[in-house]
């Protein structure tokens, strides 16, 4: 029973992943969290002044408060199981893994467990982005100092 | 009104979808999927196509990941244009600090608030 | 004792004289319940922590082997244990408070019948009058520790396992009467089948257990067909799959069971199946050792399979060795 | 390949080749097919709800809008508008068409040169923010005066400056 033999049986005993279903749902949760983040724009357009453009930053903090809220009460990963990449892409799913890892190592004490294993999974997120956007606000400016590119 | 929910349900169902390909098709692991998204956000924003995106879509681009991404080079970017190259470092969190911080504060909030639950299927 | 490629075999008669299996409120709707001695209504209590919880159900399910062996722990030689979190803290807390000579045990998932093994040698060689041997795993210690935070939203794949709560210690004791007997026992080489998805755990342990079956089954020259039953630790429905693809010769329909793939039934939401060093050590020592003393099976071959990763050599992009040790049991006529 | 016959003739969705599409046939059916056409079916309502707009084009005070209108007959990218003049300032807030949003910022440019070049002594400001364009309805809605119309005017002209 040499390797090849025995991954040819493991490949073929693995299920197969639904794919259509999965995307469809993926869609359908994602599109249902992003319409709520929608209205909540709305309602502080209509009721602070906050403009199109502006309006972004209060609907993150407000979506990241109802993640913790349904990750505290344990729903979240319910949604996570249907909705996969559909509950973790927004900025809830950010939300969720922050605050499920400052809820599980509380055990540990604020200042070791949920301190030092807070950005466990989300941390990868912040380092990438800030990595990215230096990367890429340096090579914009450059080309701009040369001339290649305009604003 | 209708139609920039509609528009923001599409959008924001489309970049899920991005992700789960990512997930089911390329094998990633969550966290990679979120730290792929998010430097596509700021690439996006590196070629200017992500502001039109946001005024397309509305909350249908600033909530998914990718927008993290996006108003980190946002801010960067700007900085840049008035400052030049050290702006590129001081701009950074000019425009996203909503993210990050209630990510934390909610974080400490919740773990302060809710206690290990029995393990519910 | 005659040791040829790792088989043992016990010329003494040991005896497992009883069995304490304790699981956590997940389990109540197991396949296996009406076996089990103890159901705890909560996993962690209020204010106690995942280990606190691990420990306290290690020390129960001590307390009803010893109690349902006619003897108090403190009157037990030796306690062997083992379970999945890092250093054995449960365990070794657990032992804390039993307050008996311990030796703790790793090789994950299979730490069960690794206790088992080095009971039956303590026995045989006379340095010890009665061992408590078994294992544990309680699923929100060990879900954090390998996989995500508990409240964590991931989509979980279909090869995904559950890790089981529950404890199952046994007491061994020599010379008893109608009382199921190890005969025989395997040791388990570290087989690495280049599998690195952490989550599909059947594949990767799959060619371990293939290997000491195989072993143990030229080693004592029988066939499967000479036993009412083999059952692995924690496959799940995948890995058995594929087991059973392994020895497609033989006859293996009924005999080659798993006891992960069946501990929850076929509910869709435990995908895979259960797993864990608490799964192969409640259900060999409630149901499989229920079933030998009451003499429906006569001759049993019970193989515990371990995944010997750790979070560390995952990230370090390391494949999965496995392990899987092996004890046979018999249950000679009665009278 | 999986259509589904709408009365708008066929719809074809998702023509990728996926290997699992096989995989409905025999497991489970009725329940996937099913859940598939109600979902369907909720997407496409979600569509046709795409193309709601109101079409309203006020210009106030009425009385010198000679020269502001024609200029906002041309454009062609906007279905209504609401704009604000008095002595110094010209303020005009656009509803730009669902699609066209994707170049805000350049019809807005477009539309602020254009009004410039015909009144070159006022401060001209076009905007399609949906925020601005409540604030414009409310002022025109109260019908202020000169004093109460300048500080409306500035606060959304602050307004509209804001970055963070």
């Amino acid at each position: 029973m040499d390797q090849q033999q025995f991954q040819k049986i493991v490949d073929e005993k693995n299920p197969k992943v639904p794919f259509f279903m999965n995307i469809l749902k993926a869609f359908i949760v994602g599109g249902i969290i992003c319409t709520i983040g929608q209205l909540i724009t709305f309602f502080y357009m209509r009721f602070f002044p906050f403009t199109e453009g502006t309006a972004g930053n209060p609907t993150v903090a407000t979506l990241v408060f109802i993640a913790m809220i349904l990750t505290g009460t344990g729903l979240y990963k319910k949604i996570a199981q249907i909705g996969g990449a559909g509950s973790a892409v927004p900025v809830t799913g950010f939300g969720n893994a922050v605050i499920s890892a400052a809820i599980e190592h509380k055990s540990e004490g604020y200042v070791l467990g949920v301190g030092g294993n807070m950005f466990k999974l989300a941390g990868s997120v912040i380092l990438f982005g800030v990595l990215s956007a230096f990367v890429v606000a340096l090579i914009k400016t450059i080309l701009v100092n040369i001339g290649v590119v305009s604003w | 009104m209708i139609s920039s929910l509609v528009t923001a349900f599409i959008v924001g169902g489309l970049i899920c979808v991005v992700g789960q390909i990512f997930m089911d098709v390329f094998k990633l692991t969550p966290a990679h999927t979120l730290s792929t998204l998010v430097v596509l956000g700021s690439i996006l924003d590196g070629f200017g196509l992500y502001e039109p995106l946001i005024d397309f879509a509305g909350a249908g681009a600033t909530v998914p990941i990718t927008s993290f991404g996006n108003s980190l080079t946002h801010g960067a970017l700007a900085e840049a244009e008035k400052h030049g190259l050290i702006g590129v470092l001081t701009g950074m969190f000019e425009v996203t600090s909503s993210g990050i911080s209630s990510a934390i504060l909610f974080g400490v909030i919740g773990a302060f608030i809710f206690q290990k639950r029995k393990t519910t299927y | 004792m005659v040791n040829t490629f790792g088989t043992l075999q016990f010329t003494t008669k040991i005896c497992i004289a009883n069995t304490g299996t304790v699981v956590g409120p997940v389990e109540k709707d197991s396949t296996f319940a009406d076996s089990f001695d103890e159901v705890l209504s909560l996993e962690t209590e209020k204010d106690e922590t995942n280990e606190q919880a691990h420990a306290r159900m290690i020390e129960s399910a001590c307390h009803w082997a010893a109690k349902k062996g006619h003897t108090q722990v403190d009157k037990v030689d030796v306690l062997i244990g083992g379970d999945l979190i890092n250093q054995l803290s449960p365990t070794n807390f657990a032992a804390r408070s039993l307050a008996i000579p311990y030796l703790g045990v790793f090789s994950a998932c299979a730490s069960s019948m690794e206790s088992v093994i080095l009971g039956c040698l303590l026995l045989e060689s006379g340095n010890a009058r009665t061992v408590l041997a078994g294992a544990s795993s309680h699923h929100q210690a060990v879900e954090r520790q390998f996989r995500y935070p508990l409240e964590y939203g991931t989509q979980k794949p279909k090869t995904s396992q559950w890790t089981v709560t529950g404890a199952g210690f046994s007491l061994l004791e020599k010379d008893l009467k109608n009382t199921p007997v190890v005969t025989h026992a395997t040791i388990g080489k570290v087989v690495d089948s280049q599998q690195t998805n952490p989550l599909h755990m059947g594949a990767a342990m799959a060619s371990a257990a293939r290997d000491t079956i195989e072993r143990h089954l030229t080693n004592t020259n029988s066939k499967m067909a000479d036993f009412d039953v083999i059952m692995t630790g924690d496959l799940g429905n995948i890995g058995i799959s594929i087991l059973k693809e392994m020895f497609q010769d033989e006859n293996t329909g009924v005999i080659l069971q798993d006891a992960g793939a069946q501990f929850y039934g076929n509910d869709k939401f435990f995908n895979a199946g259960g797993s864990g060093a608490g799964c192969s050590a409640v259900v060999f020592f409630g149901q499989i050792y229920d079933q030998l003393k009451k003499g429906s099976f006569k001759r049993v071959l019970l193989v515990a399979t371990g995944a010997l990763l750790s979070p560390l050599t995952f990230q370090q992009g390391e494949t999965i060795p496995c392990i899987a040790h092996a004890i046979e049991c018999r249950m000679e006529k009665r009278g | 390949m999986w259509e589904v016959h709408l009365d708008k003739g066929k719809y074809l969705v998702s023509n990728l080749h996926i290997s699992n599409t096989s995989e409905h046939t025999n497991t489970k059916k009725g329940a996937s097919n099913h859940m598939k056409k109600s979902l369907i079916v909720f997407l496409m309502v979600l569509l046709l709800g795409a193309c709601s707009s109101e079409k309203e084009k006020v210009i106030f005070p009425s009385d010198n809008s000679s020269s502001l209108k024609p200029i906002m007959q041309k454009q062609d990218t906007i279905y209504g508008y609401k704009s604000v003049i008095n002595e110094e300032d010209i303020l005009v807030a656009i509803n730009i068409n669902r699609f066209d949003r994707f170049n805000k910022a350049k019809i807005e440019k477009k539309i602020t040169k254009q009004i410039e070049k015909q009144f070159p002594e006022k401060k001209v400001l076009v905007t399609g923010d949906q925020k601005l364009m409540w604030e414009v309805e409310t002022i025109i809605e109260k019908k202020l005066k000169q004093k109460e119309l300048k500080k409306s005017i500035e606060k959304i002209k602050l307004l509209s400056k804001e970055e963070t």
